[in-house]
């Protein structure tokens, strides 16, 4: 054990935070969800990001990457949000699809797709859920039936996000006819400017069109745009959504940057009296701590050559709890300016405190409701009866 | 002692529900947002109609001579349909508040039958709400009480996470002309009128998070997920059934912090402070697990159950926030006797 | 709407008062769970009450009572709780079973049972749950079988308080053979020691022997024991349970005066830094209030002809949780002298925290356990599907 | 940066549990109860024969010349266990805290073979553990440190909920013969010994914890009601769940602390205590989930979980009530730069 960074992370780290000072851009960017040019503002940072060769620094050299392990991954994206570089306009694809084609993907499927990923040319979104397919996600109807070196695609999938402005999707669909539940499905890359596919924004609760319906009428796709054997998609998902939960859904980095901004708050505007409020800023502070122990526990383990098993699920409890706690103080400390919008003019300029509070309140549903996760918790890792 | 309402109050908190269950509709909320008005007025009127404005001015003034337990059912009635209009700032603390100072002022009539909003700017609040819709404001310099017109006033909007709230900064000058000279000094009075915010808060607080338990309720009975019904699933039965708990000892605490408020108990601003925290916690909670328990669909606009979740974060730190409050419950514990035979005020210290 | 007592219930405080004052014996008694002696102090003192009428002050003076309605009732707890009177050996009955038997039983069932439970010559125990039926009560097991105008008892009921020494029992038995579920059950009433009980003590965790195993063995008890009609059982003693839960099962006073004492306890012993236990007495306190007017309105209620409904579920939720979190309150205040047991030369001497602690752990687990409870609230409060 | 334990170390905590799992079990408990003897030799002595007593001993003294992360995993395995006897303090405190005052000192080696037991009496705790079995006491008057026969002590025993808690009111009288002379001011060398204290007890909950949900696993697998096993019940599952996560996330601050102590780190205190603190709380819900879910079972004494929930209640405010823990954790993020780029000590700030 050894809780302290070589010199060459200790360079690495260096190296990136040089690069951040003189490249994050000193305006905020405008919200990748909000509009085409906020969207491709985002764009281009990631083209900035991949000329720097920081695209997915863990990655091979030859799609863009660096080859550093993951403790060299969370070095980066801890100077990433120290510096309050830009959202990742793309971690479906770097985060999410990224390592799972990294693993099911053939050779050619990661020369075609990886660098284009790293590079920020094509814009990933996920297209999971169905309308009768949330939790159950092994409720999926969408189909994709194959004809000679096609798939033609035919269904309905719903709360993608980023596919308003995305130039790519993957999702699960039935390639057996009469397939149920788990069996017979795949896992299929498809483009959203294909001919039969249709978007339609939807808003989250505060209007903004963060999701969309993705409808989907006889599209055809190459064949060689499925990820995994035929009929094995429900695994491939499976392993991806292990990956996401376990590790690169939510870095550490961005619960400890808003935990330090929730000290700063508090020492700022924060009633001395409020002992609860001070109380649960001190707990933010330390869930973020623990949460970030864990990830590097998990990278070290990573990097061993362990796997990820169920106590992904713990991580996906864990900090989505503490997203909302952690907002909620802040929410607190500002108290009747909380509920002012960015657009008020005497709201507080001390940070996006409310539109994150809204992101956070996701936290507990999507990517597996954290009630689905605790079953996954007490079956898998506990050996509860199903 | 009987600590329960009259069938009076109970048909008047009835006939107020079935009203905005008919009128005050997500779907009218919608439409209200979508013409982008600031109230409805023929809701304004119906609920006008029904007396509702004047349950707190004497009768004197065309009111009906009622007190905080007869507005405490309407309050809550207010916050389960979410409503827009400002029926508890003028109805349920500017009017009192002004019939206090002067039982005789001409506004008190017109404030009774809806024709004129009065708008209060306490300096608990940093902001007026509905400031925009008012006839004119109750407004606080120094230690005097104004009542000014709206056109005195320069307003600013301070847009809200709640698409209803119309919260307004308001710039205005004090002078002679718009002084109140009445009874007692308004250090006392606007305490009362603190109460009274914080106490009608908390009864919207309850409605909202009784309607957010039962929109979801309605959710689970119909979301199929592996072939049953969500709410069949204990997951989803046990966080309902634990914000129904908070619920239910949320509402005694505001009932009887209206009775004490109405009789003028001395511990009163206590119990009004224990009816805000229980009802905000409880909000916060239900309209929190009305959420996750619609899943995907609660964090989107086409669900309703987001209006109620708004309205509750909007009232968490209005009328006093949390910590506020609780400093009221120390001082409280710090100061008076506590035991079971406290309770109420005559208890055993009055034998 | 009137929070006032009126004239007559304030000098009915006023007598209570000063007959306690009189009455309540000087020394604390023994336990009734540890020894005979204890016991038989126990029953002595609800002799002394009932020789002062004050056995069940609701019920008809015939019975023993005073006839006064339950706001009075609840004057009586709250000085009752308040002299530090001595625990009331006989809950089982007055609580519990008295309620049931004064809606169910026959005329000749009240003026057999009610008198000699209001002066204590009668203890009773509870006989509800089997090996194999605990949450699920309808599971029962144990027969009663008709021999002409007696029941024959044969069966083994567990986790029966007060059993060791009470002298009678009530409990669901099986009056139909093969019935299942909920059907065939009939509430019987027995004595303890009758031929063919044998009872067998079991040890709470911290080894006090405060429940019993009841082992019946062809008891013949005569069919007038039998509490409502045969095979109505199920219906009885759902309301019994009801009626506990809801009203009589812990009184508010209860709570109400440990909470005044934990917060002298915390004015005395507390740490002036801790906030966080400085919150959670406030809490307490809160929650105590809170608890005793939510008894009120339901008494209230009650008095005004209305019926007790499935909201008492929450309240057992809520008096159970408030009762945990209260005593771990106030072992947060004796810190490291919390584990201390009273037998510790050096043990503080403020009250019996860390037992009533031990007490209140069984509050979540007993009267049908919480999670039965929050099944009750979701299916018949609010009406989700089974 | 490397945080996992080497494969030595797993090891011998493999070795450790599966001594305990054989010498350790609830009826070998249950014994040691009904035989009123203060610990069971054998077991001692299979304990002593592995090494454990000697690990933070220096070899030049008979020990392992380990360091904390190395005991940290035995000290878990303890509470898994729930161990009567004093590994924890003898060799995790006691026996450390001797070597570093004089790391010749002729007891050291019997310490290590565990021949001798030594008991420690710190300030931050009102009583001495195992002082009955114990060979002899360290000891703090003012602030010297003394080594203490047990022979020139008094003891009385403080009866704890815990059965295998030995607790005793140590009277003594300091004297020249008994002051231990040598490196370094004691008030360091006691906070070390504090923040050793501290740690361990965080791994002892870590284990009692983690027992805990294994208990209630095991029964809830077994138990039927309504036809089917407790544990296939949503409510079951969510609530050990809950449990679970509680401990994955108090574990990896256990081991950072450990880390951060054997290794100097200058905030290594702060870890203790977030260890001591997150620990604490995972034990506390997992003891109490564990009985819950063992329902009537639970609350009596045959059932094996009390064991583990008195054990987490005695070491809740041992090394540290959470109000100290809490403090440092302040003081820490009152005075320290927080930011991601300073989880360990050489981050940014020293690159």
């Amino acid at each position: 054990m050894n809780l302290t960074y070589t010199p060459a992370q200790q360079a690495f780290r260096a190296e990136v935070r040089d690069w951040l000072a003189c490249h994050v851009p000193a305006k905020r960017l405008a919200s990748f969800d909000d509009s085409r040019d906020g969207f491709e503002a985002h764009r281009t940072w990631e083209r900035t990001l991949h000329a720097g060769q920081w695209g997915m620094v863990t990655w091979p050299v030859q799609y863009g990457g660096r080859n550093v392990d993951l403790i060299s991954w969370l070095i980066f994206e801890e100077e990433y949000y120290r510096a309050n570089a830009p959202a990742r306009v793309n971690q479906n694809g770097i985060f999410l699809l990224g390592p799972t084609l990294m693993e099911f993907g053939t050779a050619e499927q990661k020369a075609r797709f990886l660098p284009a990923m790293a590079a920020g040319d094509e814009i990933w979104s996920q297209a999971w859920s169905e309308p009768q397919a949330g939790s159950d996600l092994a409720a999926v109807r969408s189909s994709a039936m194959r004809e000679g070196d096609h798939y033609v695609l035919n269904g309905h999938k719903i709360w993608s996000t980023r596919a308003v402005y995305a130039d790519w999707a993957f999702g699960l669909f039935r390639t057996e006819l009469g397939s149920e539940r788990h069996r017979g499905l795949s896992l299929i890359l498809f483009p959203l400017t294909a001919p039969g596919v249709r978007i339609s924004p939807i808003a989250r609760l505060d209007g903004k069109p963060v999701f969309a319906e993705i409808f989907l009428n006889d599209v055809r796709v190459p064949v060689d745009q499925r990820l995994g054997a035929e009929g094995q998609g429900w695994a491939v998902c499976m392993a991806t959504a292990g990956f996401e939960r376990g590790l690169m859904l939510r870095s550490p980095a961005r619960y400890q940057v808003a935990a330090e901004r929730l000290v700063d708050l508090y020492r700022r505007h924060g009633d001395p009296n409020d002992d609860v409020t001070r109380i649960a800023v001190h707990r933010s502070w330390m869930d973020a701590q623990a949460y970030a122990l864990s990830i590097y526990a998990t990278a070290s383990r990573l990097s061993a050559g362990g796997t990820i098993g169920a106590e992904s699920s713990t991580n996906k409890i864990f900090w989505s709890e503490l997203d909302i706690a952690l907002h909620q103080t802040a929410l607190a400390i500002l108290g009747p300016r909380a509920e002012l919008l960015p657009s008020a003019p005497t709201a507080h300029r001390d940070g996006d405190w409310l539109e994150d509070f809204i992101f956070a309140l996701a936290g507990p549903i999507y990517a597996g409701a954290n009630e689905i996760q605790r079953n996954i918790i007490a079956e898998r890792m506990l050996g509860l009866p199903r | 002692m009987h600590f329960a309402f009259s069938s009076e109050q109970l048909m008047a908190a009835e006939v107020t529900t079935q009203l905005l269950q008919a009128h005050c509709t997500p779907a009218l909320l919608r439409q209200l947002l979508a013409r982008d008005a600031a109230r409805e007025d023929s809701r304004w009127q119906a609920l006008s109609e029904m007396g509702l404005m004047g349950v707190l001015i004497p009768t004197d003034a065309g009111g009906l001579g009622l007190n905080e337990t007869d507005f405490v059912l309407l309050a809550e009635a207010g916050g389960y349909a979410a409503l827009p209009e400002p029926l508890v700032e003028h109805a349920g603390v500017a009017a009192p508040l002004l019939a206090q100072v002067q039982p005789g002022h001409p506004l008190l009539t017109a404030m009774a039958s809806g024709t004129s909003t009065l708008a209060i700017g306490h300096p608990i609040n940093p902001f007026v709400a509905d400031a925009d819709t008012a006839t004119a404001l109750l407004l606080v310099h120094g230690d005097t009480l104004h009542l000014v017109r709206r056109d005195q006033t320069h307003i600013t909007r301070q847009p809200s996470i709640d698409p209803f709230r119309r919260l307004y900064q308001v710039d205005w000058r004090a002078s002679d002309c718009t002084r109140l000279d009445g009874a007692g000094p308004s250090d006392a009075l606007l305490d009362q009128a603190l109460n009274r915010g914080a106490l009608f808060a908390a009864a919207q607080c309850l409605g909202l998070a009784q309607r957010s338990v039962h929109l979801a309720v309605a959710y689970a009975r119909e979301r199929q997920q592996f072939g049953k019904p969500i709410g069949s699933y204990q997951a989803i039965k046990h966080l309902l059934a634990t914000a129904q708990v908070k619920i239910e000892f949320a509402r005694p605490v505001v009932y009887a912090a209206a009775a004490e408020l109405a009789t003028h108990a001395p511990h009163a601003a206590m119990r009004v402070s224990h009816a805000k925290l229980a009802a905000c916690e409880a909000a916060e909670l239900a309209t929190r697990t009305a959420i996750q328990v619609h899943g995907a669909m609660g964090y989107s606009w086409e669900a309703d159950v987001h209006f109620f979740l708004k309205r509750s974060l909007a009232l968490h730190a209005a009328w006093g926030s949390p910590a506020f409050h609780r400093g009221r419950i120390a001082h409280h514990i710090d100061g008076q006797p506590l035991g079971p035979d406290h309770t109420f005020y005559n208890g055993t210290g009055h034998v």
